[in-house]
């Protein structure tokens, strides 16, 4: 099991990469854990998750190839 | 009569004042419109820790980016009394003192442009996926944050 | 930095969209400014008695307009936090579909650009002495009446 | 004593000139009297009155050569 991950903004910074695929995450939380462990700088800044371009509050379980998104604070306009 | 084609929201680089005259122009065929409200979003040159910002580079989640436009928009022709409304946002490169979103109501009476312009901007800066990495003459940069 | 110069408000005939690129074009160089905030009130061609207007003749006791125009300026420079502010309005004939009035207002951050803006527009149809009379195909008119 | 009156809008209309010189009214009021008497069909319309360029509310002492404007409603804008 894979999900897709797009990366926004300043984690981009942090991952190098703007797409990633990552495997064996079940679900939000899962992921989350898994950032944090991978990238000893995964920053104290807030992020949003998105998966399939709705944003999720709540612990969210994600399905094979899943696209879920990591919005850090907006800045447009 | 009332227009709500979708169109592109993003444009590369800047919105140029030429390109803001010919979207103006395209309304005088539109005689039932009595009242513009047009927002432009200007770069600064603020100063972060003494250097001063010389450009931001636009990114967006472009998918779910147009998706919350076009809720955005659809929600402010049910909300108010429009004739038609336009959004245009850069992404890439927009120097300071260039424009980086360009907002356009039109409204048959000024109170509805007004109040819908001014939402809509509240909305796109809140809600929609963008974000703006301000550089320095160094090359160096902060992230931008909507307050 | 904040730019109070006086200038002539009225124009001859319609504003056009050039005019008011040129105007905003004009403010890349003020990199202080974050936000600007403009309202065109354009002519509608509205019904009145089952004829349509085709065009509106502007005139305005102009000594006292300016001296308005004057007022308002200082009055919302006092008020807001205001980079730059700029008024037209439009005298003699303007058409359906053309454009009659031009405010442009920019600040730093929206807020003070959106608020000065609308109270100016609606001062201006309050407090400063200019007519509309509203023409007919068949020439006959009637006087606007701003509500 | 004479005072210059001008006229706009639909009053413009009815007295078919912008400017006017009118004599021996010694105050507001008395003018708005010789206007209506002088023009029969002076209308129900409200106006304001200028004096100087400062609009005036309540009957105002006029002096000669004073400059006096007919307001009817503003419709700029």
């Amino acid at each position: 099991m894979e999900i897709n991950l797009l990366v926004f903004g300043q984690l981009a910074d942090i991952t190098g990469k703007t797409e990633l695929r990552i495997s064996d995450v079940k679900n939000t939380d899962e992921l989350n854990k898994k950032l944090a462990e991978q990238y000893p700088k995964w920053p104290a800044i807030k992020y949003r998750l998105a998966v399939n371009k709705k944003i999720v509050q709540d612990n969210t379980l994600l399905n094979d190839n899943d696209m879920v998104a990591l919005l850090p604070p907006f800045s447009g306009g | 009569m009332t227009e709500k084609k979708k169109h592109n929201v993003f444009l590369k680089g800047p919105i140029t004042p030429a390109y803001i005259a010919d979207s103006i122009a395209k309304h005088s065929g539109k005689t039932n419109i009595g009242a513009h409200d047009i927002f432009l979003g200007q770069v600064r040159n603020d100063l972060i820790d003494d250097k001063a910002v010389i450009a931001i580079d636009y990114s967006a989640y472009d998918e779910m980016a147009e998706q919350k436009f076009h809720e955005i928009r659809e929600a402010a022709f049910a909300k108010y009394n429009l004739v038609c409304m336009h959004i245009y946002h850069s992404l890439g490169l927009v120097k300071a003192g260039e424009i980086c979103l360009f907002v356009f109501v039109s409204s048959k009476h000024r109170n509805d442009a007004f109040d819908a312009c001014r939402e809509i901007v509240e909305q796109i800066k809140a809600e929609v996926p963008i974000w703006g990495k301000e550089i320095f003459a160094d090359e160096s940069h902060v992230w931008k944050e909507n307050r």
